[in-house]
């Protein structure tokens, strides 16, 4: 089981309501605009707290509220690319992305940071400040900030937005890599047709 | 190098400095901590923390060195304890110039601190989070570097108000030369001699050179710390 | 109101005298007179503001030297200028301390013990300067000089010893007499310092018709006897109106 | 609704609510004119203007209403100015009390609207002027109230700076009951007779009470400023 | 002519040379990311300053370096909707819609009040404070704003990021009526081939 949801929670007005389980390594959440979207992200995360239910990610239970259990965001170990990208303003770029890397354990790594730069096409930003770059390099970074830090999935909120076709493309490629080859869980909200339909056939519709 | 100043002058100089530097750079934590804990928590109390921290702001200075001799003098009760202890006593020493230095400075340097911290972005905070620091490391890493401009105005303000610290000071540790006798005790001795304006005006000039000094460092430190700050 | 209350005269007086002359005022106003409004700081301050041209009509200086400056600059009605009070200097110590202490070198030191001798700043404040001329001429200056902790004015002094800070304090026999937390161990001899006089003056810029009918006032038998209640000495020479 | 307070006592506090009030409100604008300028221009002498700014804080109390009385003063060149055209004087007036605690205050809330004016992201301000807004307008409308925060902790640091100002005040204007009497004033003269421990206390705690008033208010103040402040 | 422009910009260490006269009513730009499609964005409205070169949008000057002609943005009446959404925090959502229409002449208003809260579906969110917003009903704010200070020409940067395939419909079919009807000169940066080519055949490729 890749990712077990079953929770009810409350933004502002919206109440929300999941139940779904997916063997797939890669699960596509859709929905209007305001759906909770990014909401069921932030419960995975452990950014918020859901008012019942249970998150379990590939066997390991982040949150039962019946067990009491609640594990912090920094044990969950998730790979998050927040929609607002979230770069740190006072750290360079190359300090961004080494932010989440020095906290794991060289042998829990799974990507390497040169390949990182290599495929987002960041290796020239690394001395930049966040406030300097473009849209699209902004994306890059937090996508190679969130993949470096070793984690054990990876929640993806719209992660191509901003990139042009090209570079939509490698990117993409590396997401089947890491589908195919290492197994990490994610889930990926996208309003993009063709980016879901290329990368799982397993859904959510919310909202 | 003498800059016209006598050898007790210089005695007076370095005594200030001494006073204000370690008054400052032991206050900074407990500041920094009194910020963060009244920006970011709420618990009941959290008004009166903040008044007990403006106290030294609002009441005359000679009614805080009061306060102070009440509480460390020999017969207070911290005071009492310190002697019986440690056989330690701040009266008439230059460490009780420095903690009523500290004092005086603290509720500017918390306010400076708060407000900076006040404006950090809490999801930067949670995005730390998420990226494995816990909360002691996403603090450490995040919220102290973000809110350094507030340390620095806070560091410089509390500088700046410990060198010219003399209510309280003069109260509790009274105006002895070489221990306790700081800039702004030394301008009031010289104010009280008729005539002796020139050389209340040579000390003065030094404060202002002193705090001059402080202003240009954190400036500096200040536009260093924003340097990743919105660019267009 | 943009005018200070009253009409009485505007009075700058030594914070010292505030009990005093605030006694002497209401007694002053029971005769019929406008109440006088007083102010009180250190004589310095109050000398900087006369020289500083504000419209004060009588001022009472702890010092001679803090009325002299003005007295300089042309700011006293001519004629005028008077010493009203005198003073003494004495040594306190805490209420529980019984014994009178003969001022010697050794008896001094002694009393002590590790504690320090608390006096206003020799340096500056007048009271210091009259304590540090009287252990001068008894010769105990040098025995004490590094014992000493310098204050901003007398009240603090007497404080210091009312905390138990101080074993000893050097201060005017008035501030003795006020405090109830002290007793006096040692007075010094009339002549072991320069007499401690507090001169008074009406202000040359002054337009109230009754200060100078105040400042005799002061000096009148009436005016003595409440100020010598509160400790004070009369001084011979009456105010020349 | 006397409290146990005199008719005298009463007065004081009213004096002292007055001069602070009217110094905090004629400085404000002061203030944040300052503080803008020192936050987002840079010109030759703006460390200069920042060192005049400090000033206050890092002179002697005294020394500061000593410069006061030589520059305001009936002898004082602005003084003599403002007698000549005016009648009008600020010694012994509680308008020069007002003066004092102003300046006293400026410094603390300059360095307050300054930090959170430096915090306040300009572009927004950008997309103000794309909206149509000329650079006056998008100030009053994004910067200004964007640094309410930092107004607001000026404001109640400069208040509470205000109700303790001592050492300028009697130095500059005296301590005339009805005029320039302020608490901390009141304070000073009661210290000044032994015994008077009771009414010093009594108005101390006028003084604090007064101060966690400004407190309260401006922790309102400034949780409604921040409503709309990021959330998670 | 809707825009005639001739630029030569530096920004960071890229140089960026444009020279473009379009007569259509939507010109696109597209590019790869970090080519400066937003740094040209941003000198069109003002907020950019170009070494060199001049810019005409229809038939008036806003720039012209020759001519000493640099118009201040809020005389270009530019309807610029961000990358990054701009919406002012400490302004409610319905504050926000209003703060360009508020500053413009009702005469030349050209789209309705109601009819933009409609359109873009956020009707519901005028009570809102920004930071509670989606990110789609933040960038749904952004166009609303942009669009009720009755502009004189857009520039829209990636207008339909994080956007679902209907809201994203709607808010295109309004686009081409305002080109249509109104004929008001829009710049388009976009990714995606769909809107650009439904938009316009006028491209100009930069990077
Ligand atoms: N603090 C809040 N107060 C009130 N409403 C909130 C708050 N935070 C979020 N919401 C609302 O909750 C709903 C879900 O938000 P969420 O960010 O999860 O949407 P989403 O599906 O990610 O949308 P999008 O695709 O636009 O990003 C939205 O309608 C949003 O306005
Ligand atoms: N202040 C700066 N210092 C250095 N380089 C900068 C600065 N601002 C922008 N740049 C660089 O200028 C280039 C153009 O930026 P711009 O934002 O115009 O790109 P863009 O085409 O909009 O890209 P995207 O599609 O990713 O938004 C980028 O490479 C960016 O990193
Ligand atoms: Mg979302
Ligand atoms: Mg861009």
């Amino acid at each position: 089981m890749s990712f077990e949801l079953s929770i009810r929670h409350r933004v502002g007005e919206r109440s929300l309501t999941l139940d779904t389980r997916s063997d797939a390594r890669i699960t596509g959440i859709v929905g209007p605009s305001g759906a909770g979207k990014t909401s069921v992200l932030n419960c995975v995360a452990g950014l918020a707290r859901p008012a019942e239910g249970r998150i379990v990610v590939d066997g390991v239970t982040l949150f039962d509220r019946a067990n009491r259990i609640d594990l912090p965001p920094e044990h969950r170990r998730a790979g998050y690319v927040f929609q607002d990208n979230r770069l740190f303003p006072h750290l360079r770029v190359g300090a961004n992305l080494s932010y989440g890397e020095r906290l794991t354990d060289p042998a829990e790594r799974w990507i390497g940071h040169d390949e990182v730069l290599d495929f987002l096409g960041i290796g020239h930003l690394v001395q930049r400040w966040p406030a300097t770059l473009s849209g699209g390099e902004a994306r890059r970074v937090a996508i190679g900030r969130a993949l470096l830090a070793a984690p054990r999935f990876l929640l993806l909120d719209e992660p191509l937005t901003s990139l042009d076709a090209a570079r939509r493309e490698e990117i993409l490629r590396v997401i089947e890599r890491i589908r195919d080859e290492l197994a990490i869980p994610m889930i990926l909200v996208s309003h993009s047709r063709d980016e879901i339909d290329r990368l799982t056939g397993t859904l959510i519709t919310i909202g | 190098m003498s800059l016209g100043l006598s050898e007790s002058e210089w005695a007076v100089v370095v005594l200030s400095l001494k006073v204000s530097l370690v008054a400052i750079l032991a206050t900074l934590p407990v500041a920094y901590g009194l910020a963060w804990v009244l920006a970011r928590r709420s618990f009941p109390g959290k008004l009166l923390l903040d008044g007990l921290v403006h106290l030294p702001l609002v009441l005359p200075p000679v009614v805080t060195g009061w306060l102070l001799l009440l509480v460390f003098g020999r017969a207070g009760p911290v005071g009492g304890w310190l002697q019986e202890t440690f056989g330690f006593s701040l009266v008439f020493r230059w460490t009780g110039a420095a903690l009523a230095a500290a004092i005086m400075a603290l509720p500017l340097m918390v306010r400076a601190m708060r407000l900076s911290i006040e404006s950090v972005d809490r999801r930067l905070v949670a995005a730390a989070r998420t990226l494995g620091a816990g909360p002691f490391r996403a603090f450490r890493t995040i919220t102290l570097p973000l809110s350094l401009p507030g340390i620095w105005a806070g560091a410089v303000l509390g500088f700046a108000r410990s060198l010219g610290e003399f209510g309280a000071t003069i109260t509790f540790v009274s105006n002895i030369p070489g221990q306790t006798r700081t800039l702004p005790l030394a301008i009031y001795t010289g104010l009280q001699v008729p005539g002796a304006e020139a050389e209340v005006t040579r000390l003065a000039i030094i404060s202002v050179v002193l705090s001059l000094a402080a202003l240009v460092a954190s400036e500096a430190l200040i536009r260093r710390a924003g340097r990743g700050a919105h660019v267009l | 109101s943009e005018q200070p209350q009253a009409a009485g005269p505007v009075v700058l007086a030594a914070s010292s005298l505030q009990e005093s002359l605030q006694d002497v005022a209401e007694a002053w106003a029971k005769e019929g007179h406008a109440q006088p409004v007083l102010s009180f700081a250190a004589s310095s301050a109050l000398a900087r503001q006369v020289l500083g041209g504000a419209p004060a009509d009588v001022f009472v200086s702890a010092d001679e030297h803090w009325m002299d400056p003005v007295d300089q600059a042309g700011l006293l009605r001519p004629g005028t200028r008077a010493d009203l009070l005198a003073n003494a200097m004495v040594l306190v110590a805490p209420k529980n301390e019984t014994e009178p202490l003969p001022l010697t070198g050794n008896d001094l030191t002694q009393a002590l013990g590790q504690g320090p001798l608390a006096m206003a700043d020799p340096d500056a404040v007048p009271a210091g300067k009259y304590g540090k001329a009287a252990l001068r001429q008894l010769g105990l200056w040098n025995a004490v000089e590094n014992r000493i902790v310098r204050t901003e004015n007398v009240r603090a002094a007497l404080a210091l010893v009312e905390a138990g800070e101080a074993p000893l304090g050097l201060i005017y026999a008035t501030d003795a007499q006020a405090s109830d937390k002290v007793r006096i161990v040692a007075s010094f001899p009339t002549g072991s310092h320069p007499p401690i006089r507090y001169p008074v003056a009406v202000l040359a810029t002054s337009d109230s018709p009754e200060a100078e009918a105040f400042a005799r006032f002061l000096a009148s038998g009436k005016g003595q006897a409440i100020f010598i209640r509160h400790g004070f000495g009369a001084v011979q020479n009456e105010p020349t109106p």
